[in-house]
């Protein structure tokens, strides 16, 4: 089965100051099957916006291609092709038109696919609306008058409507509150399972990327790190960063871990020499001869799963970072 | 006395269509070094009672209708404009929902971080510039020296935030309010964060008021927790006994729809059904009535008032004990009877 | 910033060209001439005048000999030296065809001074007025203050500056001799023609102030200043205020331009050496000379205040790219 | 720039006067208009000059002349004490040099043409011998000669009465040749704007220029080397450029200015006739309507005629304009020398209603067939009230449909020159009283005839008037030509103008003639006594104004010492 | 997983159904709707709107008001101070000269005449130095501003907004060409502009029949011409800002046409500040017409606009005797006009402006 969506070899780069780069996405290569979720996890700054607006057409890639059910994808793209891919971006805000009722920018997808009548429209949108746990009545409300977490489900919202085969969620579920944040997930899944909606799904929050999608890419300035099926990377991490990084992720129950890695974010104007993570990995030292910050270590496939490190080879995977770490005391 | 002691506050916008009623009825109160999560339904008015609380909404279109906000024994609502000014920033710390637009986009991350120094500590130019070098590096930020002339705009969405995070703890308030202060890290700047924030209030006895949705975070870090729903508080008590012993049916709702990295893939996260009520025209029992299971006839017509549910006398010594409270006629008796039991 | 500057330079030199051609082509195709008056002249004195001033040349060598220091004549490229005048390339106007004993650069080298100094008066008014204004109602919006404000704002702009002018004379030069009824001189000359250019612009600096602070008011970072306990002056004077005079500077490049030209009425009123009248006159009397000198003064004028209009964005926002936005 | 701007005022002048906006030249020979003549007056003296009181000829640089019995050759002879400013004597040769200048076809003196009875000069000036051919230029056939180092000679080519009032008009000042071709050396290409500058400007007349400020104020100083230097009471005169008549007024109200001549708006006029210092007097000057007789309906003389007799100018006059202006029914004023103007036509609406009647224009009711006319007239207020008076007394009177159509100076003179108008106003002035003056344009083809109008009558008699050496006779002669011109009525002369000077009543030896011609050198400032006694003699009944000038008067070194 | 699926299926119309029924559907979300009931709710607007659209009736209608002639004179008075309405209420001096009209007007003046008789308007604003009535020549004079005004809104609404809209959306080089030329216009000095026109358009006609383009005509072109460059500018900033606005990619994610994206996105977010230039470009332009009256270059007599009447009132200001009332009326309807017109620009925008909500 052909993927519905194929990224090859995408780079974005930005110029920066002084005729510097901004390497904001290195080399990301993935595919999405009709139907298929993939997560897109990593640090803050690591290029996941990026790569979800190039895919959206919004960002010319600098190099690589976006290829849709074997066709370019891109800002060239008619119409109809267009509305088959949506994004909803990481600002709700921002992404609605501050001057138009949010009943409005729901509909609007609709009215320009030129779909249904203005009431059936208008019902749709509605439904849409409803259906991300909404008050209806909200849709005449403006951008600003809504708190947070309803714009952001309006932004979801809109997204659905117009009922496109992938859609791409930057950070759909950052601020919702847990119980909308369930219902929003079970309607990702649902739709998932009726209509083979297919996603990529940006976040930080490891639950629910868990949830909704069965392939998940960790990604470290620019590159993707490791990827690996949804059971395999949350049982056994083996990349040193997702290690880090499913450590992190605070339970009830379980109290937080301390700062497991130092704070110290490199900057994609100048990525470090070899690893990009090897300044912050705590394991570098496993590896013989400095070969972490020498060589930049290739993305290699295992089976259903990728991993770009030195490590690999002879890499131990580390305990379930979900036993109880190291206590601390509460404040 | 409690460092700060909200009561009864009230809050509305007028909007082109009628006034909305954002918060109906909000109070907490902190104790120093104390800190206090607020969760709830997103749009349940959270982020205005915060900033109603500090009087920082417009008015037009948002009204303080009624409450009482004493901070150290004073009514900030009654304050004169100056005399807030002396609260706002050196003892009340904010950090906002949405630092993109919260940063001023034409001055330089130095000249805002050194603006409360200056205002509220009077402190030379240089030495605000270094402790505002200090705090960046604190919250992570590589470079703080090369970043203090920096503009918003040429960082990313994570470092405003934590640019945010350190200008409200610049000046080492007494109370810390924080909107949301970690939505936008990865999970490993926001246990750093978390690490920090810890260790000012430690050193500092800092307040910390955290409203957020991350019910997990609330359960590691807070020690209280109050749960909003529909512009009112619904319960509140200490995080264990409320994640342990829900008492609303919303909290317990809430709960069971955190999603975990262990919890199995096999059944779709439980949801609250319907949707929540419209502030523009509240309804006139429980708010959650139309959505709760437990929903008795009595729920549709009286509001119920947030009561005591037990007080306990145990708890080691020092510690005060507070109030578990819940605004519910049908888990007040249930608990009732537990409790008695 | 400098590529900046270049380009800019780069087009200004294009500006001016065309600025330049197409004043040529209008003047020139206007009926009428410089030396048309009451009492026709004899056809020999008239061909003799215009064999003068090399108006008898056909127009592209006119043209020429407008542009630049090419005199071509029989003479060969650069003529025998008795063109009346270098061109425009050479900075050299050549004398007026209407005052002939004066050059162009003479009267400009006069008057703009002169212009420069109650534009000055004026936009300081306009300033003055205007900011007072619009803080005054921005801050109070909605109070009788702001109304009041605004309606004083909106008579400065409904009343043409001649009738404004002619209530000044009368009230405080006439009635209560105040001020001197006209002329120049002294800095006294110049409070009443200054406010009575300036109090349209004030008007309008009011309402572009106005508006730009209650947008900048309403954002969410002045929320931000709040909770830092920033006084509410410094609020608005170091948070609202670069914002909030965005809209004001991109009105001021237009405004100091028309305070150029638009000063002719006051100029006559007051009757003020400026460079405002002889717009008009040059182009009234087909004074060519006169009429390109001046048209060069104000494209230069224009063209340099919104260079300086950029700038000065990019000096108040750090995220205006110059270069992009050249 | 302000502190730049604001070079420190000057005191304010001995006497300041203006004549409306910035003077064209300060070149004699470069210059046409009433204001630029009034400050060459300041800076020049001709050979002879005019008595302001009485415009006799009074002698100038030349203190005595005489007339060879076939009136054709003039003999001058010079001061001897008359002098440059710089302090170089005054030569007949400066003054042979200087008329050859004007005459010289580089210096495109606008006026050359009126030296041009002058024997030979218009050889000279043109290139072209009297038919018409080609002939080179010799300045030896010029009837000018210096003869000796102070004596002039001046040959016309006939006998001509108006060259006395022609020769002490500003076109005969001479300039001053050293410092001017010193000049054109120096700067070829731009001499002319250097040599008018302070300092640089050499002159021969009362006063000498001391500062310019383009748009601003000429300053002036009395030139002590002038030869009546004892007799001029002013040592400083400034002239103001003022654009605006009200801005003028407001500044001789204030006592800025001594002395306003000009179009005061008619409806101030009511206001200031009654005062002592405002007191028009008749002008050598007529305001009339050109019309272009080679368009359709106008090429008739009925309709002309009708549209003479139509108007009522009284109504113009005491109504629109109010300051004594007369209704005119000649071209010629009625103070022009001693000629005296037929009587032609005088108005009535009947009249011209059956005009057109009798003409097949009108039907018995009244209904005009004429097409829409069309009234042209420069952009001014005046011309503006004038015209749309005129056009509903036309209308009112011979149901004429008149639009009216204004245009700024220069298009408005370039289409009355291309004939592009129905109705065009125009005005004339006098140069001199003289009725060659008035009457010589409306030949045909003269440059300003302007209408397309020609009648052989009417230029034979005007030929034969301008050789004609009997007085009487050439008076005759002019009579029967404009005769013609009214009965033809090329033109429709609507009013006389009045001069409108508004001068300090302390002012003394101010000229109140018919040209409105002032002589510098005659002012001087009274003293209250002075003034009083004035006051006591004068006819007039009208209010005295508060003068703003210096109450113990300002008198010539010499009367200063006679009062002594 | 199904197949492809059928469109509109996802979100059930039961839904709908249930959500109609607990809330009223005519309630479209619609901005213009709130736009006009915030406008609708302010005074200051519904007066503003009143005195305006008053106005533009008068000037449509005045040859039908019992009004003098503007343009009848009646030389033997003086300039005659105003007479109050309860004074002199009317007299019976009508005298029907309106010099040059159009066929409308001139029926329209017979339908009064019919309708009045000799009856017309007492002084009560005063008469002018040829006796015309001042309030006449006004409200005939408040066609020619009124339209000044119409034409100089339309120019820039359409030309400015459409040219600054279409640079700030194009590339670099159209956007570059577009507003250099912006330039150049914009250091032409306008006076040359109008005397070319002016004695170009209105060019001679060897059979001297009328003219082809009335003076007035050339003032709207002149106006035309150079009154939609500020806006222009404006407009381009504007867009160039929301071009890369999130919302406005995100319906170009949405497959939304370039036309799409200004109708439905630039011109909402960018119309307020288009508004607050239009306030202040109308004032100005009536100004240039009495600038222009002032030169002698504005409009055609027995014409008249307020910048003739303000000049002439302007010139009858003087120390020796002040004619107040000329100067007053046209200043006073200026005033007025140009004030409803500014306060109905602030209350459009304000009302425009979503986050500024005054109940
Ligand atoms: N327009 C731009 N110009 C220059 N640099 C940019 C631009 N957009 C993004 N970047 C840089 O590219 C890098 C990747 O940014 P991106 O927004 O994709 O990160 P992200 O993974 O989405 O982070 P977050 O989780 O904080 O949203 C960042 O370092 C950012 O500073
Ligand atoms: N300016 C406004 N005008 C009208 N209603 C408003 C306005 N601001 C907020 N509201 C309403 O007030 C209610 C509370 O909003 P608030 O921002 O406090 O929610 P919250 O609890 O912070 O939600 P979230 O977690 O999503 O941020 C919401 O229903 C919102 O729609
Ligand atoms: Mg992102
Ligand atoms: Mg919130």
């Amino acid at each position: 089965m052909s993927a519905l969506l194929a990224v090859e070899g995408l780079c974005v780069r930005f110029a920066a100051r002084e005729g510097r780069m901004v390497h904001a996405v290195e080399g990301v290569s993935f595919s999405i099957p009709s139907g298929g979720a993939l997560g897109l996890v990593g640090e803050s700054g690591s290029g996941k916006s990026t790569t979800a607006r190039a895919i959206a057409g919004l960002q010319a890639p600098s190099e690589g291609r976006v290829l849709l059910d074997g066709e370019p994808f891109g800002r060239q793209s008619a119409r109809s092709a267009r509305a088959r891919v949506q994004l909803v971006f990481q600002d709700a805000q921002g992404s609605l038109d501050p001057r138009r009722p949010v009943g409005w920018s729901v509909e609007e997808p609709l009215a320009l696919q030129g779909s249904g009548t203005a009431k059936t429209r208008r019902a749709r949108a509605f439904a849409a609306l409803d259906a991300c746990g909404l008050d209806p009545k909200l849709s005449l409300r403006y951008p600003h008058e809504l708190s947070g977490g309803q714009r952001q489900r309006v932004a979801i919202a809109r997204a659905l409507v117009c009922e496109p085969q992938l859609v791409i969620l930057d950070e759909p579920t950052s601020a919702l509150d847990v119980s909308v944040r369930a219902q929003i997930v079970n309607l990702l899944c649902d739709l998932r399972q009726r209509f083979g909606l297919a996603y990529l799904f940006v976040s930080h929050d490891l639950a629910v990327v868990r949830r909704v999608c069965e392939e998940v890419a960790v990604m470290y300035l620019g590159r993707i790190v490791e990827r690996a099926p949804r059971s395999e990377l949350f049982a056994s991490p083996r990349h040193p960063y997702t290690q880090a990084l499913l450590a992190a992720v605070p339970e009830i129950g379980r109290d937080l871990a301390l700062a497991p890695l130092a704070l110290d974010p490199a900057s994609p104007l100048a990525p470090p020499s070899g690893c990009a993570f090897h300044p912050r990995c705590p394991r570098r030292s496993e590896v013989p001869a400095q070969r972490c910050s020498l060589e930049l270590p290739i993305l290699q496939t295992h089976g259903d799963a990728a991993l770009s490190c030195h490590l690999a080879a002879g890499a131990v995977p580390r305990a379930h970072p979900a036993a109880p770490g190291s206590g601390a005391s509460r404040g | 006395m409690s460092l700060l002691e909200v009561r009864n506050l009230r809050v509305s916008f007028a909007t082109p269509r009628g006034s909305v009623q954002a918060v109906e009825s909000f109070g907490v109160s902190i104790d120093a070094g104390e800190t206090i999560a607020l969760v709830g339904e997103s749009g349940s008015g959270k982020s205005v009672s915060a900033l109603a609380l500090a009087r920082l909404l417009p008015t037009p279109p948002a009204r303080i209708e009624t409450g009482e906000v004493l901070f150290e024994g004073r009514d900030l609502l009654l304050l004169g404009e100056r005399e807030l000014q002396r609260v706002r920033g050196k003892e009340l710390g904010f950090v906002f929902q949405d630092p993109t637009s919260s940063l001023h986009p034409l001055m330089t991350i130095g000249e805002q971080l050194e603006e409360a120094l200056l205002v509220h500590e009077r402190l030379p130019r240089t030495s605000a510039r270094q402790r505002a070098e200090w705090a960046l590096a604190e919250v992570g930020i590589a470079e703080p020296k090369a970043r203090l002339t920096a503009f918003p705009h040429q960082l990313s969405g994570g470092m405003r935030q934590r640019v945010m995070i350190a200008m409200a703890l610049l000046t080492r308030p007494k109370l810390l309010i924080a909107d949301e202060p970690t939505t936008a890290l990865d999970v490993t700047v926001q246990a750093s964060l978390f690490a920090l924030l810890r260790k000012v209030q430690r050193e500092h006895g800092t307040a910390l008021l955290l409203i957020t949705h991350d019910l997990a975070l609330v359960s590691t870090f807070a020690r209280r927790t109050l749960v909003m729903y529909a512009g009112a508080v619904v319960e509140s008590g200490l995080t264990s006994e409320l994640v342990a012993r829900p008492a609303h049916p919303y909290t317990r709702a809430l709960l069971r729809s955190v999603p975990s990295l262990s919890t199995s893939l096999d059944h779709a996260l439980p949801v609250i059904p319907g949707t929540p009520p419209d502030p523009a025209h509240p309804a006139l029992g429980c708010a959650f009535a139309p959505r709760c299971e437990f929903a008795l006839t009595a729920c549709h017509q009286r509001r119920p008032a947030l009561v005591a549910l037990s007080t306990s006398a145990s708890g080691a010594a020092g510690v005060r004990v507070y109030n578990r409270r819940v605004a519910c006629t049908e888990s007040e008796r249930a608990l009732a009877a537990e409790v008695s039991s | 910033m400098r590529r900046f500057l270049l380009r800019r330079l780069a087009w200004f030199a294009l500006t001016v060209w065309a600025v330049i051609t197409i004043s040529f082509v209008l003047m020139r195709s206007v009926p009428g001439g410089p030396l048309s008056s009451d009492r026709t002249l004899h056809p020999s004195v008239e061909a003799a005048v215009n064999a003068r001033y090399h108006l008898d040349w056909p127009a592209w060598r006119q043209y020429l000999q407008t542009l630049g220091p090419l005199n071509l004549d029989e003479h060969g490229l650069l003529g025998d030296r008795s063109a009346v005048f270098g061109g425009i390339l050479a900075l050299d106007l050549g004398p007026s065809l209407q005052h002939r004993d004066v050059s162009v650069n003479e009267i400009v080298a006069q008057s703009l001074p002169v212009s420069a100094a109650l534009g000055v008066t004026a936009l300081g008014w306009a300033l003055l007025l205007g900011l007072a204004g619009g803080l005054v109602s921005a801050l109070r919006p909605g109070t009788a203050l702001d109304t009041t404000a605004r309606v004083l704002s909106t008579l400065g702009l409904s009343l043409p500056n001649f009738v404004i002018a002619s209530l000044l004379v009368l009230a405080l030069a006439v009635a209560l001799p105040i001020f001197p009824v006209a002329g120049w001189g002294s800095p006294a000359h110049l409070v009443l023609p200054g406010f009575a250019l300036g109090a349209p612009f004030a008007a309008y600096v009011a309402r572009l102030f106005r508006a730009g602070l209650l947008e900048t008011l309403s954002q969410d970072c002045i929320r931000t200043a709040r909770a830092k306990g920033v006084p509410w002056r410094a609020i608005v004077l170091r948070h609202a205020l670069p914002g909030a005079l965005v809209p004001v500077i991109s009105f001021l490049g237009p405004a100091a331009a028309g305070i150029l030209t638009g000063s002719l009425v006051i100029e006559r009123i007051f009757t003020i050496p400026g460079t405002g009248s002889h717009f008009v006159a040059g182009a009234l009397n087909r004074d060519y000379a006169l009429a390109m000198g001046v048209t060069l003064v104000y494209t230069v004028a224009v063209y340099a205040l919104n260079v300086l209009v950029d700038l000065a964005y990019a000096l108040i926002d750090p995220r205006v790219e110059l270069e992009k936005d050249a | 720039v302000v502190a730049f701007a604001l070079r420190s005022g000057r005191p304010r002048a001995d006497f300041a006067f203006t004549g409306g906006g910035e003077i064209r030249s300060l070149d004699p020979h470069g210059v046409t208009g009433v204001p630029e003549g009034r400050v060459i007056a300041l800076l020049y003296e001709g050979l002879v000059a005019r008595n302001p009181h009485t415009l006799a000829t009074e002698p100038g640089a030349a203190e005595s002349w005489n007339v060879s019995p076939d009136g054709r050759t003039y003999t001058f002879t010079l001061r001897a004490d008359a002098r440059w400013s710089n302090g170089d004597p005054l030569l007949a040769a400066d003054f042979e040099w200087s008329f050859r200048r004007m005459l010289e076809p580089a210096t495109a003196c606008e006026y050359a043409s009126s030296l041009w009875l002058i024997e030979g000069a218009r050889e000279f000036t043109t290139g072209l011998a009297a038919d018409g051919t080609p002939r080179e230029r010799d300045w030896s056939r010029v009837g000018i000669v210096a003869v000796q180092e102070r004596t002039l000679q001046i040959r016309l080519e006939r006998p001509t009465p108006h060259f006395w009032p022609l020769l002490s008009s500003h076109v005969f000042a001479p300039v001053h040749r050293a410092s001017l071709e010193a000049l054109r050396e120096r700067h070829p290409r731009d001499w002319a704007t250097h040599w008018t500058r302070p300092g640089t400007l050499v002159t021969n007349g009362p006063f000498r220029l001391v500062e310019r400020r383009v748009g601003e104020v000429l300053r002036f100083e009395r030139n002590e080397q002038y030869w009546d230097a004892r007799n001029v009471a002013l040592r400083t005169v400034d002239v103001l450029s003022v654009e605006s008549w009200s801005s003028a007024l407001n500044l001789y109200l204030a006592g800025e200015l001594d002395w306003v001549d000009g179009a005061i708006p008619s409806s101030l006029v009511p206001e200031l006739l009654g005062r002592e210092d405002f007191d028009p007097r008749p002008y050598l000057g007529v305001y009339f309507y050109r019309v272009n007789v080679t368009r359709a309906p106008l090429e008739r003389r009925e309709v002309r005629a009708a549209l003479a007799t139509a108007l009522r100018r009284k109504e113009i006059c005491e109504l629109v304009l109010k300051a004594g202006q007369q209704p005119a029914f000649s071209f010629l004023p009625p103070q022009a020398g001693d000629y005296r103007s037929p009587k032609t036509f005088g108005e009535s609406s009947d009249y011209a209603q059956k005009l057109l009647v009798d003409a097949g224009l009108t039907d018995a009711e009244g209904k005009c067939d004429l097409r829409e006319l069309e009234l042209h007239f420069n952009t001014s207020e005046v011309h503006r009230d004038i015209a749309e008076v005129a056009a509903e007394q036309w209308r009112a009177a011979l149901g004429l449909k008149v639009r009216l159509r204004n245009q700024e100076w220069k298009s408005f003179l370039d289409a009355q020159g291309k004939l592009d108008y129905d109705l065009s106003r125009s005005s004339w002035i006098a140069d001199y009283a003289d009725p060659s003056s008035f009457l010589d344009i409306w030949t045909t083809g003269h440059e300003n005839n302007r209408t397309g109008w020609s009648n052989r009558q009417y230029d034979e008699l005007v030929a034969a008037a301008r050789s004609e050496r009997d007085a009487a006779r050439r008076r005759e002669l002019y009579a029967n030509a404009e005769r013609i011109l009214m009965h033809e009525l090329p033109c429709i002369p609507i009013y006389h103008y009045v001069s409108q000077n508004l001068v300090d009543p302390r002012v003394g030896g101010f000229g109140q003639n018919a040209l409105n011609e002032q002589s510098p050198k005659y002012w001087y400032w009274r003293s209250d006594e002075e003034l009083a006694s004035v006051r006591a003699q004068s006819m007039r009944r009208c209010e005295p104004v508060e003068s703003h000038g210096p109450s113990a008067g300002l008198y010539p070194p010499s009367r200063a010492e006679e009062r002594r | 997983m199904s197949t492809s699926p059928r469109k509109g299926e996802w979100f059930s119309d039961a839904t709908f159904e249930r959500v109609a029924a607990q809330f009223a559907v005519e309630q479209v979300p619609n901005l213009w709707a709130d736009v006009r009931r915030r406008l609708a709710a302010r005074a200051s607007a519904r007066w503003s709107l009143r005195w305006l659209l008053a106005l533009v009736l008068a000037s449509l209608i005045v040859p039908l008001l019992p009004l003098p002639s503007p343009a009848a004179m009646a030389l033997d008075k003086q300039p005659k101070p105003p007479v109050a309405p309860w004074v002199e209420p009317f007299n019976e001096r009508f005298e029907p000269y309106y010099g040059e009209l159009n066929p409308l007007d001139r029926a329209l003046v017979s339908v009064r005449q019919r309708a009045f008789g000799e009856k017309q308007t007492g002084p009560w604003l005063g008469t002018d130095a040829k006796g015309r009535d001042t309030l006449a020549r006004i409200l005939w004079g408040s066609r020619t501003s009124l339209l000044v005004a119409l034409f100089a809104a339309l120019t820039s609404l359409t030309i400015g907004v459409a040219w600054g809209a279409i640079a700030g959306l194009a590339r670099s080089r159209v956007d570059n060409a577009m507003m250099r030329t912006v330039d150049v216009l914009q250091s032409l000095p306008t006076i040359f502009l109008v005397i070319f026109l002016l004695s170009f358009l209105n060019a001679p006609s060897p059979t001297g029949a009328a003219r082809s383009v009335s003076r007035e005509t050339v003032f709207f072109l002149v106006i035309g011409a150079v009154s939609w460059l500020p806006m222009a500018r404006v407009v381009r900033g504007q867009v160039l800002a929301l071009r890369s606005a999130a919302f406005v990619e995100s319906a170009r994610t949405q497959g939304a046409s370039t036309g799409w994206i200004v109708r439905a996105h630039l011109v909402p977010n960018v119309l307020p500040i288009v508004l607050v230039y239009l306030t202040l470009t109308l004032p100005s332009v009536i100004l240039y017409e009495a600038f222009l009256s002032f030169l002698g270059l504005g409009v055609e007599a027995p014409n008249v606009s307020w910048g003739v009447l303000a000049a002439d009132g302007a010139e009858a200001i003087s120390p020796l005797a002040t004619f107040w009332w000329l100067p007053l009326g046209p200043a006073l309807a200026m005033g007025a006009t140009l004030l409803a017109l500014g306060l109905l620009g602030d209350a459009l925008r304000d009302a425009l402006d979503v986050k500024r909500s005054e109940a």
